[in-house]
């Protein structure tokens, strides 16, 4: 272990403890709030494991809009502050499943990869990244923006009421 | 090198600290002598130099107030949380040439576009955790605000960022010429707008509107909590001037550069900081729709016409 | 045809304007404040011109003045009876009711009240704000001596009266 | 050195909770909330990846998934604020999905009304 490990092992407990809690809170705002903190320590992983560019591009856009957004819509739909009642589906059904993936991947994981120690990366590869969507994943990226489009021009056509035609 | 690295912290948390007393200070004066009053006199004995110092001895004197219905631990968090993104970001702003820059990234215009953004998590906070529903209409004020005005900023940003190759902070400002004044011109009123917008100031104050939302998500914080929004807004003017300055007015150039670099920075930041003031006495608050207009139908095609222009630039200089 | 934006530019224009300008805020406890003429601060009485006729708290619009009088005999020298003198006992002004409207002065007929620009009576209790006469005498002090007479302008009756009074006679 | 057992653990428990949530959760946001879990803890692998074997693809697909979940989240939102004006409740069980939804209340409803069905 050495202290990147640490650091890892801390961000990764943390990223854990607030996705527990995203999935287990009876307030709904706080479900929003959790998974900032989930999320942000998933991008201070990235920052470990040398993603720099990948980190910042996950704080601004998961941060900074789509947990915004989900809040927004928390609001929206009027969240009462405390508890909130009938939140939960049957328990049984859902950890079956839930702990299945979850243990089956980690069992698989720590048998794949338990013992591998590989070299810490260097920090620092905005540019590498940038070569490589714009040399070898061109058409994926523009078939993305096509996409952003298409969500976008779809959300406001979900999202207009029918009155204003 | 962990005592250099201890020292630029410091260094920084000193800037963090005093900057916005500054600003704070010279928006009272300002503001009062453009409406010809004189401001403080008294704190302080000279032009009410500590009239902010005895403020902040007010701020922690006063009780701290957590409303019954209220979620008190995320209404207790939020000003922690507001204030927080600003600091990391001035860890970033290069203030010199070489090395005079709290922590060199290579990715730092994309470390202060990604910080900056966390700031709307802890006005929703804010505004929720109040249980007051001007807080919540403030609250979700802000939340549209700053979704919508988060694109203009990155765009103009990234305009910048495209016309000088790099994401680094520094480097930016080290590879600025005066002639992009005029080639980066659309994105600096861009970016200075939608940071405006983005530390909601006036005239973008809509989610603490006074007249009629009583003061926005801030409606239920007192003493040292609201101090440390406050503080958080006028951190947030530094921050966005300081960005403006080193972006767009090319930070440490100036006559004598190299070894008064620092001094230009200082300038530049203070001239945008006092526009910053200027705007708020001169300009009314823009109404919900046109603050959307105003971003959506002016500003966001500005930053994509401006984003066309610099890649042409660029692509006809080399 | 105005040019769109021009209204914000003027805002700034206005403004920094007035910043360079010098304020004009008066630093009040600190340096005394230039009052204009003909301010109306309190009210003072002059006793010796008062003959109790009443108008002054007759025609006060909120009955602000309370005075008392009673009637003395003089014996004048030579007269075939004694006159009769009203002697003033009470000339109080309640500064809690008065409005400052200046109907007392104006239809004083002997000029016993005057403005004094004095402004500096402010009490903790309310009840305190009733003067009597020596306090209001005590402000006749601080009346500012009359305007100089308008060059231009006719000169007063008093002064037609006498110049009319010598000629004739 | 680093393990990358640690992160890949990390985003194998990410993912379990998101699948539970996603399964447990009545409430439309919140399932969406467990969805980006998932999102997440997919990058986590991709990133994980790139340490691996000295190449960026991982992260050029984590970008791609965070743009993917940024035009999700702004379907799905659209899809439950239109769900909670028809209906005033965005509980998933109660979505009829057999039946032609009610046409939208025309004026559209004050958000203090009480519900029109």
């Amino acid at each position: 272990m050495t202290l990147l490990d640490v650091a890892l092992a801390v961000a990764g407990l943390l990223a854990v403890a607030g996705g527990v809690a995203v999935v287990s809170t009876k307030q709904l705002v706080r479900a929003g709030l959790w998974l900032v903190v989930a999320l942000g320590a998933v991008a201070v992983e990235f920052l470990l494991l040398g993603a720099e560019f990948a980190a910042w591009v996950q704080v601004l856009i998961y941060v900074g809009a789509v947990v915004v957004l989900l809040l927004f819509a928390v609001m929206l739909t009027r969240a009462p502050i405390g508890p909130s009642p009938d939140l939960d589906r049957p328990l049984l059904p859902a950890l079956l499943v839930g702990a299945a993936a979850g243990l089956g991947l980690a069992g698989l994981f720590a048998a794949a990869f338990g013992r591998l120690t590989v070299p810490a990366p260097g920090a620092g590869t905005a540019q590498k990244l940038g070569t490589a969507i714009f040399d070898d994943w061109v058409l994926p990226f523009e078939v993305l923006s096509v996409l952003l489009l298409a969500a976008l021009v779809g959300a406001i056509v979900l999202s207009r009421r029918e009155s204003t035609r | 090198m962990t005592w250099e690295i201890v020292l630029r912290v410091a260094l920084v948390a000193v800037a963090f600290l005093t900057l916005p007393l500054l600003v704070g200070q010279t928006e009272h004066k300002v503001m009062a002598h453009m409406q010809a009053r004189l401001g403080p006199m008294y704190a302080g004995a000279f032009h009410g130099w500590a009239q902010l110092i005895a403020d902040g001895v007010k701020f922690a004197q006063k009780e701290d107030l957590t409303p019954r219905e209220a979620d008190g631990p995320v209404f207790r968090l939020a000003p922690a949380v507001a204030l927080l993104p600003y600091l990391l970001v001035l860890l970033v702003i290069p203030l010199g040439p070489g090395d005079l820059v709290g922590q060199p990234l290579d990715v730092g215009l994309f470390f202060v576009l990604a910080i900056v953004g966390v700031g709307v998590v802890a006005v929703l906070m804010a505004a929720w955790a109040s249980a007051n529903k001007y807080a919540l209409i403030g609250g979700l004020r802000a939340a549209a605000q700053l979704l919508g005005y988060e694109l203009p900023f990155v765009l103009a940003a990234a305009s910048v960022a495209m016309a000088a190759g790099s994401l680094s902070l520094p480097q930016i400002v080290a590879s600025w010429r005066p002639w992009w004044l005029l080639w980066q011109l659309p994105a600096m009123l861009v970016f200075f707008v939608a940071g405006l917008a983005e530390i909601r100031r006036p005239p973008f104050d809509m989610p603490i509107a006074d007249s009629e939302l009583v003061f926005g998500y801030l409606t239920e914080y007192t003493g040292l909590r609201f101090a440390f929004f406050l503080l958080a807004e006028y951190v947030g003017i530094v921050v966005i001037s300081a960005l403006t300055a080193a972006l767009f007015l090319g930070g440490w150039h100036g006559p004598w550069a190299d070894s008064v670099g620092w001094l230009w920075m200082l300038l530049k930041t203070a001239l945008v900081a006092f526009v910053v003031i200027w705007l708020r006495v001169a300009w009314p608050r823009l109404r919900e729709d046109q603050l959307q207009r105003l971003c959506w139908l002016i500003l966001v095609p500005v930053a994509l016409a401006q984003l066309i222009l610099t890649a042409a630039v660029r692509v006809a200089l080399q | 045809m105005s040019i769109p934006g021009a209204g914000l530019g003027k805002g700034l224009a206005v403004t920094l304007k007035t910043l360079v300008s010098p304020s004009i805020t008066q630093q009040y406890p600190d340096v005394a404040p230039e009052l204009p003429p003909r301010s109306r601060g309190v009210i003072a009485l002059r006793e010796e011109n008062c003959t109790v006729c009443m108008l002054c708290s007759r025609e006060c619009p909120d009955w602000c003045i309370y005075i008392d009088s009673h009637k003395e005999e003089v014996v004048v020298p030579g007269a075939a009876r004694p006159r009769q003198r009203n002697v003033l006992d009470r000339f109080d002004i309640d500064f809690s009711l008065c409005m400052y409207c200046g109907i007392c002065i104006e239809v004083c007929p002997f000029d016993a009240l005057y403005w004094s620009p004095e402004f500096e009576y402010a009490e903790y209790d309310i009840r305190d704000l009733l003067h009597d006469k020596d306090r209001l005498g005590e402000w006749m002090a601080t009346v500012p001596p009359p305007p100089p007479h308008d060059p231009n302008g006719e000169p007063s009756k008093e002064e037609t009266a006498v110049a009319k009074r010598a000629g004739t006679a | 050195m680093i393990r990358p057992v640690i992160p890949l653990l990390t985003a194998a428990l990410l993912f379990g909770l998101g699948t539970y949530g996603v399964l447990r959760r009545r409430n439309a946001v919140l399932v969406l909330m467990s969805v980006e879990l998932m999102l997440n803890a997919v990058n986590l692998v991709l990133v994980t990846g790139d340490v691996l074997r000295p190449k960026v693809t991982g992260q050029v697909f984590t970008l791609f998934v965070i743009v993917l979940a940024a035009a999700e989240v702004g379907v799905g939102l659209a899809l439950v604020l239109r769900l909670f004006r028809l209906r005033r409740d965005i509980n998933l069980d109660q979505v009829p999905l057999d039946e032609e939804p009610e046409p939208d209340p025309a004026p559209a409803p004050v958000l203090d009304e009480e519900p029109t069905r």
